[in-house]
């Protein structure tokens, strides 16, 4: 893990981050490189380390909902969602079907608009400028409709112990489905644009191969590992919400490499289309709170794990209560700290350009991974 | 898949990708041309909050209850009240908003109890000085009027 | 199935220390309740059963600290929990890095919040805190710090009441419809 | 060759000073001209507007940002080789600047119309290599050494394809002098006859002038700026400038080997268009076409990988420049 300094050796030393354009956000990489090529890598992290687990354990359950967002600021519904549900499978609160049904509109088009950040990132990281805007453009009218609903555009604090904060309006619900048609046209093109140019191709495939021995190993999750051919998606495995009344597919390919990641995600828009249109249409009438919420939220003693599936993986709360008002210990088990801790095997060996496009294949938002 | 077969698909892809920003090129900007043209904030926007004034009497609808300062995560509200002697019930003196560590998070309305404070719609907010976030909103209120 | 085979592997070696959990008020299927030294062989039986590492973490407790492994499948829904205690003056516990590449940073963000020493750990050194940090954020303070029945539930007066006890409380996670399934 | 003599000298000083004063503002001008034009293009292609504020629709946004860059401070930064890295700017403009006195903009509008004018065109494009090593090598800097090496191996891998089509070109004209090579095209341009030399030519002089997708050098997402990572100010300036001189040089090649330089299109019904434009004005049109499909280029595709840079000129546009030569050189001996 460690990169021993040797002098007597023709290698260079480099420091990646934690300022540089394909960092996303403050990680340093140390690349030990002879030529071009990595010889070792070493991500150092916690340059945005918050302690957010020490903050759990300071604050109530309710004061604790708003930290949420910025653990992951870009599935922050997602990471909502978790937090709630533990809060709730702790405490026994039952949230009503429409505000199932409302977290789970408002969470998809959340990870529609992370993998549409992601898609133009990625591809800036690859060099390309242009698509960038576009998908920027298009995401933009999913954060227009968030807002409407949630009042913020990124760090959203949204859904509430037994249900939602607010209720969705009609104009949410016309506003998401033409937004759903114009994404539908716009895929197509992104496919043009990016996914079938030679350039891009040449430059994801075949570059930063996670077997899936090795992603078992590390504990690599979401669309990194359904791109090395693993059927693996807490919304399927281990359903929450209302995932089982929906009707959707887990995207799978078994390139092991950043295409088939690449393509996990593109195919993954689709079906998140799909469970927001199901789930619009199967909207039932009736209250976003459960009746009888607490005012303070008391769970009893003992422990509880819940899991979703966010936009890069796995994500999992551990919450042991002593039966006070603030918890005795909150665990948050992000996806991107396991995605990265595979990111110095699979980059020995390769190019110093395919560190970038394999950096950017795996999603990192350092947030997340730094907590 | 041949020398010659590998060329020209990616030759064929190339010239796709200039067609997509090609007819870009022609396409209508989306850019909002942001000090000279703005775009309507939602009814819903969580800006920093306001008090309420109860429109029949003119005074605020604040009870000085302090849930607010209790509920908040950041511990960015302090509320100083008295009870001036007669009166029954107890007035704001003071209402101090910390905005450099508010988070925007809405907990403070929610659990008001008298409905007593909400979000203003202000975005365009700038300063050169820290203190200059530290908002006295009995201040901020009574200039409004 | 991939419940039972899991429980019946474990059972094999930890015949003892396993627990089957309520996975609708928990979370998670198995319990496996360890001395600190087992839990490499824990981590190896759940590797050679496909299981991946979820996280590493622990928690502040007198007199010991509890080490926790969370492991789940990717092929069903199976989570299991192990759990190890090491006391809390001088914690130590082995690494199982050798076994779960991915652990070897669980570990280090371990060391970095609660100063647990992971025995032959390859590169024990902060983490996600300054690498100058002589600090364990997550320890609590002396007077804050509980006992493990503090925070166990209260699983006695429950198993006395036999199953009718558990139904006939207010259904725990009955929003989760998805987890009856 | 003619014997240099002082009267001689004296009757050329004040051509020489005028061109080289006319070039200079040329290039300048340009410079701001061109930078505009590519944050246009680049603006309307991703639905934005590009610069709107200074001036009417912003046109006087390249010249404030000039003035502004002559402003910052120069930063030396410690342990550089302070020579070579102040050397560097320059010697990456001048060689830019220096190619346009053999570059015809119309029959008569040319500085010095020598008989081997192609070569000296690639001779100074050469120089630019240099200007890059030097610059990354000078600033002692990991980024910077790393964007050098690459441009080395780039300009390397695409000369000698750019060369061997040029060749073909040559072959036709029976002539290395440029004016030659435009009047030769009179009838009818060489792109009809070599449209692969062409093709291989333009990718390459893209390749030469760095930009994207061959900006390897500065390739913003691994070397943060390449070679120029250190510089500052009108150091950063001049390196700007060059590159956008280069572009110019590179499409007036083109024009001139390929596109009939000052000749409007003499064939077909465009031959009616012919008239309508002076010379100099054709050649401008064609020069500022090409540049546009550069632009284009740079704001559709992702970057190369190097490796695959390599490879694409060394398996794909040297074989085919071969093939096209030979094929050339039969056919005109027949």
């Amino acid at each position: 893990m460690k990169i021993e300094r040797n002098l007597e050796e023709h290698s260079l030393y480099l420091n990646m981050g934690p300022q540089h354009p394909s960092t996303h956000g403050v990680l340093r990489v140390i690349l030990k490189l002879d030529g071009e090529y990595i010889e070792e890598a070493e991500p150092v992290l916690g340059y945005i380390h918050r302690m957010h687990e020490k903050m759990g354990e300071n604050r109530t359950y309710a004061q604790y909902l708003p930290n949420m967002g910025r653990v992951d600021y870009l599935s922050a519904l997602s990471y909502n969602q978790c937090y709630v549900g533990a809060v709730e499978r702790l405490t026994g609160i039952a949230p009503p079907p429409r505000a199932e049904y409302i977290r789970v509109i408002t969470t998809e088009l959340n990870r529609l608009s992370s993998h549409l950040l992601w898609f133009g990132a990625y591809v800036l990281d690859l060099g390309g400028f242009t698509p960038f805007l576009y998908s920027f453009d298009d995401r933009e009218h999913i954060l227009d409709l968030l807002e409407s609903i949630t009042g913020s555009r990124l760090t959203y604090c949204y859904f509430r112990f037994g249900g939602v904060s607010k209720d969705i309006t009609d104009d949410f619900i016309t506003g998401t489905r033409a937004f759903i048609k114009r994404l539908r046209m716009h895929l197509p093109m992104y496919e043009t644009l990016v996914t079938k140019n030679v350039i891009f191709i040449n430059r994801v495939k075949e570059v930063g191969i996670i077997t899936p021995e090795a992603a078992r190993r590390y504990g690599v999750t979401g669309p990194a590992l359904r791109g090395s051919g693993i059927k693996y998606d807490v919304r399927k495995n281990e359903p929450y919400s209302i995932y089982p009344e929906v009707d959707f597919d887990i995207p799978v390919q078994d390139g092991c490499d950043a295409l088939s990641r690449y393509i996990v995600r593109m195919l993954e828009m689709e079906q998140s289309m799909r469970i927001i249109e199901q789930a619009l249409d199967k909207l039932p009438e009736g209250p976003v709170m459960a009746p009888k919420v607490p005012k303070k939220v008391k769970p009893p003693k003992g422990d509880c794990y819940f899991a979703v599936e966010t936009a890069r993986g796995d994500f999992g709360i551990y919450i042991v209560s002593d039966g006070t008002e603030t918890a005795y210990r909150i665990k948050l088990r992000t996806p991107g700290f396991s995605n990265l801790s595979i990111f110095a095997e699979i980059s020995r060996g390769t190019l110093l350009q395919d560190a970038i496009s394999t950096m950017g294949s795996l999603d990192l938002v350092i947030p997340e991974i730094d907590r | 898949m041949s020398y010659f077969g590998e060329i020209y698909t990616g030759a064929v892809s190339l010239i796709a990708g200039l067609g997509v920003t090609g007819k870009a090129l022609f396409q209508p900007t989306v850019t909002v041309q942001y000090p000279w043209e703005t775009i309507d904030i939602t009814p819903t926007f969580r800006g920093h909050i306001e008090l309420v004034t109860d429109e029949e009497t003119g005074n605020f609808k604040c009870i000085c209850c302090g849930l607010c300062q209790l509920n908040c995560p950041s511990h960015c509200i302090s509320i100083k009240s008295s009870k001036p002697e007669g009166a029954k019930k107890k007035a704001l003196d003071s209402y101090m908003l910390n905005f450099t560590t508010c988070s925007l998070c809405g907990t403070c309305v929610e659990g008001c109890p008298a409905d007593a404070i909400k979000f203003s719609d202000d975005y365009n907010l700038a300063g050169f000085s820290r203190e200059e976030f530290y908002f006295d909103l009995v201040k901020r209120a009574r200039e409004e009027k | 199935m991939l419940l039972s085979k899991t429980k019946t592997a474990i059972e094999s070696i930890f015949p003892l220390e396993i627990k089957e959990a309520d996975y609708a008020r928990v979370g998670y299927h198995l319990e496996v309740i360890l001395d600190a030294e087992k839990v490499v062989s824990l981590a190896k039986v759940m590797m050679a059963q496909g299981f991946y590492l979820e996280d590493v973490t622990a928690i502040d407790l007198n007199p010991d600290m509890e080490v926790i492994y969370h492991y789940a499948h990717t092929e069903g829904c199976c989570r299991v929990t192990g759990r190890a205690y090491t006391p809390r003056h001088a914690p130590e516990v082995p690494t199982i890095a050798g076994i779960y590449s991915g652990a070897n940073w669980h570990e280090r963000e371990t060391h970095d919040f609660f100063g647990i020493t992971f025995k032959d750990h390859p590169y024990l050194v902060p983490l996600l805190l300054p690498e100058d940090a002589d600090f364990h954020p997550l320890v609590k303070e002396d007077g804050k710090v509980k006992q493990l029945k503090d925070i166990k539930r209260a699983e006695v007066k429950e198993q006395a009441g036999a199953p009718a006890a558990g139904e006939g409380k207010p259904a725990p996670a009955g929003g989760e419809k998805g987890e009856k399934a | 060759m003619e014997q240099i003599t002082t009267s001689m000298l004296i009757n050329e000083l004040p051509r020489l000073i005028l061109s080289l004063v006319l070039v200079i503002a040329f290039v300048a001008l340009n410079a701001l001209m061109l930078v505009y034009m590519e944050r246009k293009v680049a603006g309307h292609m991703q639905k934005r507007l590009g610069p709107m504020v200074v001036g009417p629709h912003g046109l006087l946004q390249t010249l404030v940002d000039g003035i502004k860059l002559m402003g910052k401070q120069i930063i030396n930064p410690e342990e550089v080789d302070l020579p070579l890295f102040r050397m560097a700017p320059i010697l990456a403009l001048v060689p830019a600047i220096a190619v346009f006195a053999v570059i015809p903009f119309s029959e008569k509008l040319v500085a010095r119309d020598l008989n081997a004018g192609l070569l000296v065109v690639f001779a100074y494009a050469s120089l630019s290599v240099l200007a890059i090593l030097a610059a990354g090598w000078g600033s002692n800097n990991k980024y910077g050494l790393i964007g050098a090496v690459r441009s080395v191996a780039q300009q390397v891998a695409y000369e000698i394809p750019m060369l061997v089509s040029v060749l073909s070109v040559v072959l036709l004209s029976h002539t290395t002098q440029l004016t030659g090579i435009v009047n030769a095209q009179k009838g009818m341009w060489n792109i009809v006859y070599q449209p692969v030399a062409f093709l291989i030519f333009f990718i390459c002089s893209v390749a030469e002038t760095n930009r994207a997708p061959f900006d390897l050098v500065e390739g913003e997402s691994e070397l943060t700026a390449g070679f120029h990572t250190e510089y500052s100010g009108m150091g950063f300036g001049v390196f700007f400038l060059a590159e956008y001189a280069s572009m110019v040089v590179g499409a007036a090649i083109a024009t001139i080997l390929f596109l009939g330089g000052w000749n409007g299109p003499t064939f077909g019904i465009g031959g009616a268009l012919s008239g309508i434009f002076p010379g100099v004005l054709w050649f401008l049109i064609k020069v500022y076409i090409l540049i546009f499909i550069v632009m284009w280029i740079r704001w559709t595709y992702p970057r190369v990988r190097f490796d695959q840079l390599l490879n694409f000129s060394w398996k794909v546009l040297l074989p085919f420049s071969l093939a096209n030569l030979i094929i050339t050189a039969v056919v005109t001996k027949l």
